[in-house]
């Protein structure tokens, strides 16, 4: 059975050491905060948010609480605010330990497209995503293996432009945990339970290594 | 005697002139300068260059702004939101400029241009598509990007608590872009929901000092709990 | 009769308006302080306090609040404080007023020497001062008229190595008060009680021009 | 459970290496870490270059380090004191290298450093002697100087509280370059006066996050009133 959107969150928190100061992208990535229990990890939102909590409970909410999705959010203790130019200066400045992020693809060589689908997008928007590739000290991407309409998101070569260069260490799919090593390409850590190399393998658009 | 704090959103906004480029701080829908927003269309300043995060929802704010042709230009880091009506018809049917630079850069730029630093380098969006145009440099064997400081003439900010050297606390994350915007514009002027008596705000707690503000107006909605409309 | 330092620091206080943000320099420059009562004035100093109050009363001393001199301070109410990156981001980027230095030499074409006497000076100590000279909003120079051997400090071109290029606005000395004029030079402003135009002009070594 | 509070000032000097860049916090008697220079000495790693405002003050602290023979680079804006005799020896004697940097130049570098900015331009030291050496470029129509990022491999500072965390509170005029020293280091080392509980200090009072600092030891100096040695 390949992992569903929230056991791929799980499995990617289950590599989060204790201490890191992570940051997490909108949707799937945004997930992995609720797997990390037991483990005091530092969230950081691009908004200046260091130290984020779980979401608020009803009637606790506040509105001036929110995190880079526009969540309403809690604060851990040991929370600090700065402005946005230094939370900027601590993504780009290389002081985040993981950043997770979302892909439309992710090349063999590390490259990442996850911005916009086309050169000729309509006012695509960028956000902070070219940032954290190129700011944080590693970063994860957490996807599903293929489009919905079946094509290969794992690639030898982006066809959408490019987020960042070589950025990718690790992608968690939900048929697979797959490293990204510089020279060598895609190598398989973890298969979800019940998939197969080969059916990994014929879902990817790039070779697939494994020991 | 230092007084900065003015007794109208009219009187805030007096002076704006067309073509001004107009730094807007607020991330989501915490620390917009809303009222001031409300104001600026009010005031009737047109053929605007407007710096923002996020190029506005639905038809309300910055949205109305551009929907009543009052923006020649938009410099942002994400175009979309939950509501781009406004924007979406505009730059479809070319009616609108738009400048797309990734969020850090947009902050790091409005920064260099109070800083006093005309332009810098980063790796952010080396050997993308942003890139284009942009003078790119190696250091050290790495790829980089220059930017330039990207100043303002006007910045409409928001805080928390000010005082009438135009001290100003944020709250919250409510701070995001409106500390680095309040350095980096020729007439700062910022809404707060509440004035403190000078020598009230904790030294340490001011993130902007006065010397960056210009002009401070009180829009108080009634204690900690009420949300801003646009949110 | 020349003005004292004490009379040369009061006449630059009384052009300062209400409201300007200010960073005195060491020596005659920190005693302008004492001379702007009635007015409120912001004094920055580069290590990060914005709003300084006048020296403490004995026993009322805080260890932690110190200037750019490294004397003990007060704050005003309404100071804050930041860091010294922030604090040089003030000063770099324009938002000073007013910056009141010392100078061995002014030249006609606002030339501000003032840091090093010789190319070959064993350790020159620069500080913050080519900062202030490049950064503040308006430099004005307080200083005695001539060296202590009677050479002019008021000249055409620096002999010194510069601390700052066509910076100096204004020239407050024991014998005049000088504006700095673009494409002009020196004119002379104001003489001190009993200063004739001729004595400041034998002891210049540049025209000072009147009107 | 994060920790960053280490029991000795030795445990926290740990692992420094010889031929480190060693950031030093303090601006005159204020924000010293001189507990932790102290340590340094003991330490014994040499070969060091030592980034800091000034030159050393008598023959303790900085001064004894480089007396010691330790130093072999000190880049700082003003290498004079009320009693440089130190650093003014070893100077005359060519033991020791000296680079001046603009004070402001010295503390953007250093942020460069810790903000992933490998250069940048600046109008400060634009014709003067210490343009020498660096490129030199106009934009629109202005001389700026492009200056280089100053990283660290240790930064030594001081503050006023920590939590476990590691974040940091600073007092009076005590962060200077406290707090970017903090960014640009690969091992950043604090000493401070006060621990509190995890959730003590106000989110809005950190100035550094914990994010930045990697070791904290507690220097109790028992109060608000005492002088840092050095003073």
């Amino acid at each position: 059975m390949p992992f569903t959107r929230d056991q791929m969150a799980a499995r990617l928190a289950a590599d989060v050491p204790e201490g890191w100061c992570v940051n997490l992208g909108i949707g799937i990535p945004t997930m992995v905060a609720n797997h990390v229990q037991g483990k005091e990890v530092i969230f950081q939102s691009e908004n200046g948010v260091i130290g984020m909590g779980p979401a608020p409970a009803k009637g606790h909410e506040d509105p001036w609480l929110i995190n880079a999705g526009k969540q309403l959010i809690t604060l851990s203790r040991g929370a600090s605010f700065v402005g946005h130019a230094d939370s900027f200066a601590m993504i780009r400045g290389g002081h985040i330990d993981l950043c997770v992020l979302g892909a439309f693809e992710v090349a063999e060589n590390g490259d990442l497209a996850n911005w916009a689908t086309s050169e000729n997008d309509t006012a695509p928007a960028v956000g902070g995503a070219m940032d954290l590739a190129a700011g944080a000290k590693r970063l994860w991407v957490v996807m599903e293996h293929t489009t919905k309409d079946g094509r290969p998101k794992l690639v030898e070569r982006c066809g959408y432009p490019l987020t960042g260069l070589a950025c990718v260490r690790r992608v968690y799919t939900n048929l697979a945990v797959i490293d990204v090593l510089p020279e060598k390409g895609f190598m398989l850590v973890d298969l979800a339970p019940g998939v197969t190399l080969d059916e990994v393998r014929a879902k990817s658009g790039a070779t697939i290594h494994a020991n | 005697m230092i007084n900065k704090i003015v007794q109208s959103v009219a009187e805030a906004l007096a002076g704006v002139k067309d073509g001004s480029t107009v730094l807007i701080g607020g991330f989501g829908s915490v620390g917009q300068p809303d009222v001031l927003i409300e104001g600026l269309i009010e005031q009737g300043a047109k053929d605007l260059v407007a710096v923002l995060n996020n190029a506005g929802v639905g038809r309300v704010g910055v949205a109305r702004l551009m929907e009543l042709g009052r923006v020649r230009k938009i410099i942002c880091s994400f175009p979309r939101s939950s509501d781009p009506v406004v924007f979406e018809t505009l730059y479809r049917e070319g009616r609108i400029e738009l400048e797309i630079t990734p969020q850090g850069t947009l902050a790091e730029r409005i920064r260099a241009a109070g800083a006093g630093i005309p332009a810098f380098y980063t790796a952010t969006a080396a050997g993308t598509l942003l890139e284009q145009g942009k003078e790119v440099r190696e250091f050290d064997g790495k790829r980089y990007v220059m930017e330039r400081a990207l100043p303002g003439d006007v910045a409409l900010i928001e805080a928390w608590e000010a005082d009438r050297w135009g001290n100003l606390v944020y709250r919250g994350s409510g701070a995001n872009f409106n500390p680095v915007m309040a350095m980096a514009a020729t007439l700062t002027i910022a809404q707060v929901q509440h004035i403190r008596e000078l020598g009230e705000l904790h030294p340490h707690m001011i993130m902007t000092p006065g010397v960056y503000v210009n002009r401070v107006v009180q829009v108080d909605r009634g204690g900690d709990w009420v949300k801003p409309e646009q949110a």
